[in-house]
């Protein structure tokens, strides 16, 4: 078995407009940098693909990654529990005008509902949002006196993510933080696509040391040396470059 | 009744349909022998519940550790890209619909799907494992079976009449006799043994056998 | 800070009559067989503890471990998936005499109930059991036109489980594949006993490698080359020995 | 008003209830502040919703590494005895009801103990973070907040103006001026800054401050 797909282009080759997107990464830590940076190139040259719903715990920084995204005008809908950064302009200026949706979540639920995705969950019970602006129109169940809010799962069409190995299998391990949003999404995707800082054959990663199991995995693709969203904001990079 | 399929026979005839690069799970007892016909050139990932993906056969006796075990308590070796996890995590790949095939034994199996393998009723203790499970969430759920009961009784119904393990859930049927698909309520033959006419396999089945398209020879290698 | 315990007596020793307790391990893999022991040695000196209920994905196999547990008449319910094993005596015979309860769950509704328990999930709906017998008296509804069972959370007072290295701030390993309802369990527990096969102090596991971070731990006791159920059973052992 | 605590005088008396081996959880921005005045001899384990548990002080300045920051982004340490884990375990943590201690900001808080602290309204871009979930599972939810709002009016209300983040989550608020408990629906006064009367205290206050035993002096050290 080999998951390892040729190069960025084809990583993202097959997703196509309208599709639904999870995105990993916790602010710049665990971003896919270039797997978004290689679905801005096809946009530039096909025009495809747009009309995405974007799922992420944020919705940009600065002028890469995410953001840049956005600024293209790929982005329909946003799925994330905090739309603010440093520099969160692209997403703010876009949803006052009213050219982009936002679904708000909260952290924690967000991250239930992407692991009930994955898990075959299709609903569960938590006390987050209880009486709150956030909990409008979701059913709501007592359970030893206590309210509890009904969430659903979320599934995406593909999940983009960033890990640190990955080997033929599609087994992953994480790099620190980066772990984030990153093993619960590659588990509620249709197909998701992971950019490994370093690809190493079967037998590569200690099974006991592997956190997302290679079954949650259609490809990987190695970039050495990733980029760094914080890196490349406080350098005032833009993708694509000007 | 004369010629029947062994349950090597039927393993093996089950394991051509395991596409390459398929992740597989397979019951405790008869159906792990499954894993032992993989077609050549093919490679299916093998998962067990208590959180291995990517096993290889059993180690030499002797040779065992007992922290390394299927989920029937034997114990097995890994192969390379193997991977551990916890149950939560083993049960997600199996609800989620991770799993390409799951093949399973079974008591009895009705003609819209419904599967019953866990109990044989209310006498002496009730253990359920993995099964009700394993039955939703795997994109193929098969059976291997021997076509009637030891008895000679159906096993294929109408209806089951042993308590369920889930319902309208499995999608193919390897008996001893026949190659069996469950499609909008009913059984399909696909593959019968040479030697039974479809009148004798009809008799030995306990719900109406309907014909789509041709019906192949169920050929298999002596085992 | 320290979570180590001096000794195995010291461990169990707040655990009281009538408590609720996880033990991990799926067959003898994982078991933590000196805890239990432990256990039996304090009934057996004190009385207590008893009226006690189990929850373990099995019921006990030969005559040491949980199958002990139960042999000394200590446990008054059980909670399993599969009360089965190579000799099940104890628990069969107990079990037709109805001095034992039985909860039977399907296996990967015990992992998600246990789960659920540790992360605060009340209630969570499942396709597993639905129409079956094991589904009676639960609630159903449909999803997408599908139909599930909702089942609720499970937690314990006291979780035994074994692990391979534990550091002073309680973070986990496990060997192989006897992880499995072991991190589970420490979730779900109000205290989380581990046995270890090495104590570490703290840096002696790699943050990226702890499988159950600290929190979730409330003790650990060290036992060097623990014993090993199935090559305990295959030489006809019992607990207490004769 | 003429005497009140600064931020880090707040920060240092709610870390001055911080227990030996409690996991803590700050919110971002001015709860991290805490952090800094741990009692000496006492040691606490600190959470941050992205997956770490243990970690320390931020590095020095140069020497960050970004796959290594905490929920605010900012780059940080980690002390031995740290682990990592994915964003599913880290509010089972929250949630679960795993952690000791939740230390939060706050734009009003009721009597009740209902909390706002994530919105201002609805112009703008919302955005709730973890908030929502850090008010539920903690054994106590904690906030820390300046008296009153930048014009003088009272944060602490009979209730919430604002929309809110948690109903009856929050059981002890250390404002600039008091240390007060919400208990069975009310607040109850616990700690003062000696230089003011509980009269203007009360002035300066939403709701009926009820007193349970005595009043001690809120006394903080120059920092």
């Amino acid at each position: 078995m080999d998951k390892r797909v040729a190069n960025l282009a084809e990583a993202v080759a097959d997703i196509p407009d309208g599709a639904v997107l999870m995105i990993g990464g916790f602010g710049g830590s665990g971003a896919p940098i270039e797997l978004i940076h290689a679905l801005i190139d096809r946009f530039l040259a096909t025009g495809s693909p747009k009309d995405l719903t974007v799922i992420n715990n944020n919705a940009g920084n600065g002028h890469v990654g995410i953001a840049a995204l956005i600024e293209q005008g790929m982005v329909a809908r946003m799925i994330c529990s905090f739309p603010r950064s440093a520099d969160p302009r692209v997403f703010t200026e876009l949803y006052l005008a009213g050219k982009i949706e936002l679904e708000l979540v909260p952290q924690g639920t967000l991250a239930e509902r992407i692991r009930a995705g994955g898990a075959g969950i299709p609903a569960f019970y938590t006390p987050t949002s209880f009486g709150t602006d956030l909990a409008k129109g979701k059913p709501v169940a007592e359970f030893e006196g206590r309210p509890y809010v009904q969430e659903r799962w979320l599934k995406a069409d593909f999940a983009l993510i960033k890990a640190e190995l990955g080997d033929s299998y599609g087994n992953l391990t994480y790099r620190m933080a980066a772990r984030n949003f990153n093993p619960l999404m590659a588990m509620a995707a249709h197909r998701t696509i992971a950019q490994v800082s370093q690809a190493v054959p079967a037998g590569g990663i200690d099974p006991e040391a592997v956190i997302t199991p290679g079954i949650f995995v259609q490809g990987i693709v190695e970039v050495a040396n990733p980029q760094q969203e914080e890196i490349l904001n406080r350098a005032d990079a833009a993708y694509p470059e000007v | 009744m004369s010629e029947k399929l062994s349950n090597a026979q039927i393993a093996w005839r089950a394991a051509q349909d395991i596409e390459d690069g398929a992740y597989v799970n397979l019951g405790i007892g008869f159906p792990e022998m499954v894993a032992k016909f993989q077609p050549p050139g093919r490679e299916a990932v093998f998962h067990t519940e208590n959180g291995v993906l990517g096993f290889g056969q059993a180690p030499a006796p002797g040779t065992e550790d007992w922290d390394l075990i299927n989920a029937g308590k034997k114990a097995i070796t890994l192969k390379p890209g193997a991977a551990f996890f916890h149950h939560a995590d083993s049960f997600a790949m199996v609800r989620g619909g991770h799993l390409d095939v799951a093949i399973l034994g079974a008591y009895q199996v009705a003609q819209n799907g419904d599967l019953a393998n866990w109990s044989t009723g209310p006498k002496g203790v009730p253990a359920v494992g993995g099964a009700m499970d394993l039955v939703h969430g795997a994109k193929r759920v098969a059976v291997i079976t021997d076509h009637v009961t030891k008895d000679g009784k159906p096993k294929l119904l109408e209806s089951c009449t042993l308590p369920l393990t889930g319902v309208g859930c499995v999608t193919r049927i390897y008996t001893s006799l026949a190659v069996i698909d469950v499609a909008d309520g009913h059984f399909v033959l696909r593959e019968k043994l040479p030697s039974i006419s479809l009148k004798d396999l009809q008799a030995l089945t306990g719900a109406t056998l309907h014909l789509d398209g041709p019906v192949a020879d169920l050929i298999v290698p002596e085992i």
